[in-house]
């Protein structure tokens, strides 16, 4: 899409945008949203960007391998947070049972592991947009993606 | 708290922890993926084995994520019909995968190996997950990613055949799903709670403030479920989708996933729906006539197919009747028949089609006429074959004999001796099919020069002998599993 | 050990745990390993071992019998496949099993012989030895669970054996036995099922009281037994398998199969008829005796049936493989008979019967393996035992040709040889049905009895007359016929026996059949009377000379009516009337269903796609409604702008007045304007060119893709008829069907649901 | 029951009604269309009208979000398990749209057309 308007807005609504959804993923334990929302509006942000510009662009900020394998990432992250509660002795996923501190409610930094487990859940949606926006856009043979 | 404590999540997780490592190995370390995916499955065989052990000594437990009790929490139920379906899921699992590594080098594309091992161990964990969740939304999660990865390792085999058959799945799938989280809202909407045991306990309450939501639920229940296990009526993606998968997929869909939701049935059943209402509403006997439809008219396709997968594929349909026979008519032994049948065919189908592969990589044909004299030339897999042959017609001394068996009592016991003549008849059937493959395998003259096939790879030799030697040991010894499984009919209906 | 000394065994009878059943059968089932190792590595000694192997199991069910003369023996296996193995042999079974393996170690030392120019030796010997001990399994298992399961596994390794020359014809023979087989064998589970389901247990014991208090009718469960027994029998009607099979089976294959297999058939009906199927108490008339009476009274006229079809259709045949078939098929004819007998006069009268029926089997295991071996040791030259081309044997191979006259006289019931003395006691157990249980058509039965036995010695003088008499063919007097020294002692000791068993026909009846009987429930009077009875009474002695004469006289008749050469129409066998259609029907069954079954998805989608049409259509109208609302609304809008724009030129004129300065201007700008739309112009004619171009080759190709489509159509429709032709587009109807389902369920839940 | 009564019991459970209304419509387009894109829009109404039917479920009339902030009173709070599940099931639906699209783009490229039938007329030609 070579428009001009759209290039423009885009180059100002970009930071807004993924600020937003920064915003929302941190803050998922305080206020509606979370790992999903805000990983869904990071995702539609660089979506946005590779469109108004165009696809090589975009995979010169995220290339299509970095973000399948922040896809793993983000995933392992949620895993990981998971069996180090079982580390630290309790349940998997263990919170505040499993000794992480968790701090005054209200606050940015609260409700332990939540927080961790959130951003990476938002890793892994964003990641998971983008990469199923270039599978489907490049048609390349790595459609066989999953969630 | 030592680290056994955490095997049921542990089972799941691990296995959804390599596979999302999988893409990593894949980039950097390309010769671990093999011995990564085994290990992983490995190590669920190990927790369940453990978890079996545990829960034959002392009785079933929960399991609860992150120490939130129920009816807050997710929990984990890790019961007898729970830890037998686990075992099975891993045994059989972990064979396939084994024998997987050399076929799936000639029928997949080297760059996609590594996908398909994330998808499989997906499909491990999600179907791991599906029989230990106790909580209803948790099992349509797993149903949904069993779903999508049992699409994928279908659909990485790049042919047209796969992706059309992928995507019909796909579809009458999601349609699928649609129906079962309907019916977990109309539960959720009357109950308010989505554990299992909690709604358990709250619906005979409401039984009579709410009966048409409970019934709806049920029949969304009966066809979400059963368009995933291919009950009769709703069988037709089937046979393309287990006939065009590469031969480890076509193994693990037929011998495994349709199974699975076959017990996610078995639990809502039995553990969900008071026993008040099963027996006010005929759902029962809904179940047994499509079971008995299933298992005849599944065989009367299979005869009449020329394609070897594909009747392995309609042969399918026609054993996830014996195990709905098993669930309908709610006794005792048939019950058990009914889920003793999961575990025997989930080894003799799985045998099948590995040894089906091992002949279509070594000959390269797929047809059944093509396939005389092949049991000389071929030793290995033709026996296996013929071996679950056997087990299919329910000859003595295979385990198919067993399950056959107490499905046969079970249905005396509740007085309807038609189903017991419905399973000798199937028998029969399945003779007319399963019977000339294997003499014309042995004593057929191959018309016209044939072909020296390709040497089988070790890891194809190793897994079709292990699951052979399964067929005949639980055939002689049916002991060995039935410990469990009676455990868990009795559990299922209370009577433990 | 007399009669006596049974009677008082039975009354207190002793089990004995012993391992020695156990090892008889899996013995030659280890033998069978041996000999499948010796065939790789040392095939010199494959035959010597399976021999061996024989031997060692005959000498093993042997050592059995010091133990049965005391007791029963028995050994449990409760773990294995869950019902448990269960090993017993009481006398009964011990007769059997030293009838199987005798013939069994005859057989295969036949073989080593026979079998020595054959192809793939090694895999006969193995099946040769697992036969065996699945055979013995049948007789020396102690219940119906493990009796069925070395049945069945009987079924599938003699299948083997059946079809060892892999022509077609033997494995279409093979095919009709093996499904036969299985059919019997689940007919037998069924049975079984019922039995464990209603009493519990699967025991070889008296236990129609229990089998009455459980509500089962034995008129069910018994016929099932029958069937499953019988097809292994060879019983009217199906026997169809038998003489197929045995024109295709090697010789040492028909010798065992007639001698054991057939008989491990008769057995299973023994037990059930004569023991499983009676009351507790000898003698005590509880309910359900009368039934099974009636199925006894049934069995005899079976077997009356059986014995005569099996000679007719002897008499119509001309190979002499399948003459000896149905001849198997006429004398296990008698002996369903004697059970039948049995069975109908049961506890005071039955004795004569059973003693009949189990005289005739240790007779007809003799004669007609020594028969089949005698043909064998012809076809070993010949390659072909046609009696229509292959003759005058006698002077080629004299020692064949008497030994065979020898079982001949055996078979035909000469007095002094051991045909005669089980057809008098068979004989006299009829003419006692008769008596004693006042079924006056029995009368008839008794003459029918006595027409088979003269067709028995007509088809055999046929076979005589074919084989051994006339002349030669010219290509058979080149031959030598060096009939090996194996083959020449083995007829002789065969014809020795036969000799034996005639002249003493007291010390098989005393030493083997009473004993035997002694452990069923006959009363010790009726049992004491049958050890006792004469054969050499002058009524026995006439019967058979009234039978001499009548087949003198049948024999003239029909070779005088060319009945022996007369080839009955195709559609006269029970095959073409009855199993034929049958299986045909079941075949074109499939097929249809299987079409059909396509039509059907791609007819419902048809109509439900023109469903869904008719409601596109209907969309369309309403929304073509809509845009007709939209125009008018348009019209009265188009007036106000009329209005509007009346108002707007007088605006404009104005403006025009006041703009005429400023449109010279304008023409100046406009005069550059049309320049520019005249390079427009043509660049965009050009382009247009262009793209009519694209749209033509576009056409061209839609044009061509259409053909190609339609040609792919119309193959499409041809290929439709085949069963399971999948596509994408079934898509529609199987969610439609989906969507049916559910309805569907929820009416019947709703609907019939009962709440209280 | 009178007329009125039906109408007020339609508006008191509108959610479920209109749900099962987007339902039949979801379902209509998944088996009307050939065009398999249309197929995946039914299938995505159809997952939409059960989200709404178990947001629904959750929803009070006047309720806020549950969140408790110091000094407010108590007001109705909405449930927010419903809504919590239903993002999941959100995923899920993206996920089986995104592979749906993914299987049409390489149908696409195995047969040039989108439509079912005309799959199926290609599909005859080369059927052995």
């Amino acid at each position: 899409m070579e428009d001009i308007i759209v290039r423009y807005v885009t180059r100002i609504i970009l930071p807004f945008v993924q600020l937003y959804g920064l915003y929302v993923v941190l803050h998922g334990h305080l206020s509606p949203g979370g790992g999903f929302s805000g990983g869904a509006i990071i995702g539609a942000s660089m979506i946005l960007y590779a469109l108004a510009f165009n696809l090589s662009a975009g995979s010169k900020k995220l290339s299509h391998d970095v973000s399948s394998a922040l896809e793993s990432g983000g995933a392992l992250l949620f895993a990981g947070m998971g069996i180090f509660a079982i580390l630290l002795g309790t349940n998997f996923l263990g919170n505040k049972v499993a000794g992480i501190p968790i701090g005054t409610p209200g606050n940015l930094f609260s409700s332990g592991a939540i927080m961790i487990i959130t951003f990476g859940v938002g890793v892994k949606v964003a990641s998971t947009m983008i990469t199923l926006f270039y599978s489907l856009i490049e048609g390349e043979d790595h459609s066989h993606d999953h969630d | 708290m030592s680290i056994v404590n955490h095997f049921p999540v542990l089972a799941v997780v691990v296995l959804l922890l390599f596979a999302y490592l999988m893409p990593l190995l894949m980039r950097w370390r390309k010769e671990w993926c093999v011995p990564a995916t085994l290990g992983a499955i490995g190590f669920s065989l190990i927790a369940s084995l453990y978890m079996m052990w545990q829960v034959m000594t002392t009785g079933p437990f929960m399991y609860q994520m992150g120490s939130w009790a129920p009816p807050w929490g997710i929990e984990f139920s890790i019961d007898y019909l729970a830890v037998f379906a686990t075992m099975t899921i891993t045994i059989v699992g972990l064979i396939v995968i084994y024998y997987g590594t050399q076929d799936l080098l000639h029928e997949l594309k080297e760059q996609v190996m590594g996908w398909y091992y994330t998808l499989y161990l997906l499909l491990m964990a999600s179907m791991i997950g599906m029989v230990l969740t106790n909580d209803l939304f948790n099992m349509f999660v797993f149903v949904e990613i069993c779903a999508i990865a049992s699409c994928g390792i279908i659909s990485i085999k790049e042919s047209r055949e796969c992706i059309e058959a992928a995507f019909k799945y796909l579809v009458l799938s999601a349609v699928g799903s649609g129906c079962l989280l309907l019916a977990i809202a109309m539960i959720y909407m009357v109950t308010g709670h989505l554990n299992f045991t909690y709604v358990a306990q709250a619906l005979p309450q409401v039984m009579d403030l709410y009966p048409l939501n409970i019934l709806v639920s049920l029949a969304l229940f009966l066809v979400g479920l059963g368009v995933k296990a291919a009950l009769f009526p709703l069988h037709v993606w089937l046979p393309d989708a287990h006939s065009s998968a590469p031969s480890p997929s076509s193994a693990v869909l037929s011998g495994l996933v349709i199974k699975v939701y076959a017990i996610a049935m078995i639990k809502l059943l039995y553990k969900v729906y008071p026993p008040e209402l099963l027996g006010m509403a005929p759902i029962m006997n809904m179940i047994l006539w499509m079971a008995t439809l299933a298992i005849i008219i599944g065989s009367m396709f299979a005869i009449v197919q020329d394609d070897i997968k594909k009747m392995l594929a309609y042969s399918s349909i026609a054993q996830i009747g014996y195990v709905f026979l098993g669930v309908g008519l709610m006794s005792e032994s048939a019950l058990q028949g009914g889920i003793l049948h999961i575990f025997n065919h989930a080894i003799m189908k799985s045998m099948l089609f590995l040894s089906a592969g091992a002949i279509i990589y070594a000959t390269g044909t797929r047809k059944l006429s093509d396939l005389k004299g092949i049991g000389i030339t071929l030793p290995v897999p033709t026996i296996a074959f013929s071996l679950g042959a056997f087990a299919m017609v329910g000859i003595p001394i295979t385990n198919g004999f067993i399950s056959k068996w107490y499905l046969a009592l079970g249905s005396l016991d509740v007085g309807r001796p038609f189903f017991a003549a419905v399973i000798l008849v199937s028998s029969l059937l399945n003779g007319i099919y399963y019977l000339p493959i294997v003499v014309n395998a042995f004593f057929g003259e191959p018309e016209g020069a044939v072909a020296e096939p390709r040497p089988l790879p070790r890891q194809m030799v190793v897994s079709l002998i292990l699951l052979g030697s399964g067929v005949i040991l639980f055939g002689v010894f049916p002991s060995l599993i039935l410990g469990v499984v009676s455990k868990a009919a009795q559990s299922l209906l209370g009577l433990l | 050990m007399s009669f006596a000394a049974a009677q008082e065994i039975n009354a207190t009878t002793e089990t004995i745990t012993s391992l020695l059943p156990v090892v008889a059968v899996l013995f030659p089932l280890a033998g069978s390993v041996l000999v499948l190792l010796a065939g790789l590595y040392a095939e010199k000694f494959r035959s010597a071992l399976a021999v061996l192997t024989a031997l060692v199991t005959f000498g093993l069910v042997l050592a059995i019998y010091p133990l049965v003369q005391h007791g029963t023996v028995i050994y449990h296996f409760a773990d294995v496949m869950e019902y448990g193995l269960f090993f017993r042999a009481d006398f009964l079974s011990f007769l059997f099993a030293a009838l199987f393996a005798g013939s069994w170690l005859l057989a295969t030392i036949y073989a080593t012989v026979y079998m020595k120019k054959e192809a793939s030796q090694t895999r006969f010997y193995v099946f040769l030895l697992s036969t065996l001990g699945h055979c013995l399994g049948v007789v020396l298992s102690g219940d119906l669970f493990s009796l069925f399961l070395f049945f069945e596994l009987m079924t599938f390794s003699s299948y083997v054996l059946v079809i060892h020359r892999q022509t077609e014809q033997a494995i279409r023979a093979g095919t009709i036995m093996i499904y036969m087989g299985v059919a019997g064998g689940l007919s037998l589970l069924m049975g079984i099922f019922m039995l464990y389901w209603g009493v519990g247990t699967l025991e070889l014991a008296p236990l129609l009281e229990e089998i009455m208090a459980a509500g089962i009718n034995p008129l069910v469960v018994i016929p099932l037994f029958i069937v499953g027994f019988g097809i292994k029998m060879g019983m009217a009607p199906l026997h169809i398998w038998l003489p197929r099979a045995y024109e295709e089976a090697p010789s040492p294959v028909n010798a065992i199969s007639s001698a054991a297999m057939l008989k491990a058939g008769a057995y299973g009906m023994i037990r059930i008829l004569t023991m499983v199927f009676t009351p507790a108490t000898p003698g005590a008339a509880v309910a359900g005796v009368e039934i099974v009476k009636y199925i006894g009274f049934a069995i005899i006229w079976v077997g009356i049936i059986t014995m005569l079809l099996g000679a007719t259709l002897a008499i119509l045949q001309n190979n002499a493989k399948r003459i000896l078939g149905c001849s198997s098929i006429s004398q296990m004819g008698y002996i369903l008979m004697g059970i039948g007998v049995a069975t109908f006069l049961g506890y005071e009268k039955g004795a004569m019967g059973f003693a009949g029926s189990l005289y005739h089997i240790i007779n007809h295991s003799v004669f007609k393996a020594a028969l089949f071996m005698m043909v064998g040791a012809i076809y070993l030259t010949t390659l072909n035992v046609d009696i229509t081309k292959v003759r005058g044997m006698f002077k080629k191979v004299p020692l064949v040709a008497v030994t065979f006259l020898i079982a001949y006289a055996g078979i035909g019931g000469i007095p002094g040889l051991n045909g005669y003395v089980s057809k008098t006691i068979l004989h006299h157990a009829i003419v006692d049905a008769h008596k004693y249980g006042h079924a006056q058509s029995l009368l008839f039965a008794e003459k029918l009895f006595v027409l088979a036995s003269a067709m028995t010695l007509v088809y055999f003088a046929k076979l005589f007359e074919g084989l051994f008499l006339g002349r030669t063919r010219p290509e058979d007097d080149e031959k030598s016929f060096k009939v090996s020294w194996v083959i020449k002692s083995l007829l002789i000791l065969y014809s020795g026996i036969i000799l034996a068993i005639g002249v003493f026909p007291e010390f098989v009846l005393n030493r083997l059949v009473i004993p035997a009987a002694a452990g069923f429930s006959f009363d010790p009077k009726n049992v004491a009377y049958v050890a006792h009875v004469n054969v050499w009474a002058w009524q026995d002695l006439k019967e058979p000379l009234i039978v001499f004469i009548l087949a003198a006289v049948l024999y003239l008749i029909l070779d005088h009516a060319r009945a022996f050469t007369w080839k009955p129409p195709e559609w006269l066998s029970v095959e073409f009337m009855f199993y034929l259609p049958l299986t045909r029907f079941f075949f074109q069954t499939c097929c249809r269903f299987g079409a059909s079954f396509d039509t059907a998805i791609n007819q419902t989608y048809m109509k439900s796609g023109k469903v869904a049409s008719a409601m596109c259509t209907y969309i369309t109208s309403f929304d073509s409604s809509i845009n007709d609302a939209y125009e008018k609304s348009g019209s009265v809008a188009r007036k106000i702008v009329n209005q509007t724009e009346r108002f707007d030129s007088s605006i404009n004129d104005a403006y025009e007045k006041s703009g005429s300065v400023a449109r010279n201007f304008v023409n100046q700008t406009e005069r550059f304007d049309d320049a520019l739309n005249d390079a427009y112009e043509k660049s965009g004619r050009t382009a247009k060119r262009l793209v009519n171009k694209t749209a033509e080759l576009d056409g061209a190709l839609d044009d061509a893709y259409e053909q190609s489509g339609y040609r792919s159509r119309s193959l499409w429709d041809r290929m439709r008829g085949r069963p399971s032709d999948w596509n994408i587009k079934n898509l529609n109807f199987d969610s439609l069907l989906m969507a049916l389902m559910l309805g569907l369920f929820l009416f019947i839940l709703i609907y019939y649901t009962k709440f209280a | 029951m009178t007329m009125i009564d039906i109408l007020l019991r339609l508006h008191q459970n509108s959610y479920y009604f209109f749900a099962i209304i987007l339902f039949i419509i979801g379902f209509h387009t998944m088996l009307s269309h050939n065009n398999l894109i249309k197929k995946v829009i039914g299938m995505n109404i159809m997952d939409t009208s059960i989200f709404l039917f178990f947001v629904a479920i959750g929803y009070v009339n006047g309720g806020r979000a549950p969140i408790l902030e110091p000094g407010v009173p108590y007001t109705a709070y909405v449930n927010p398990l419903p809504s919590a599940l239903i993002l999941t099931g959100i995923v899920v639906a993206v996920s089986v749209t995104a592979y749906a699209l993914s299987l049409i783009v390489k149908l696409y490229k195995h047969y040039g057309t989108i439509d079912a039938e005309e799959i199926m007329r290609i599909r005859g030609g080369d059927i052995q």
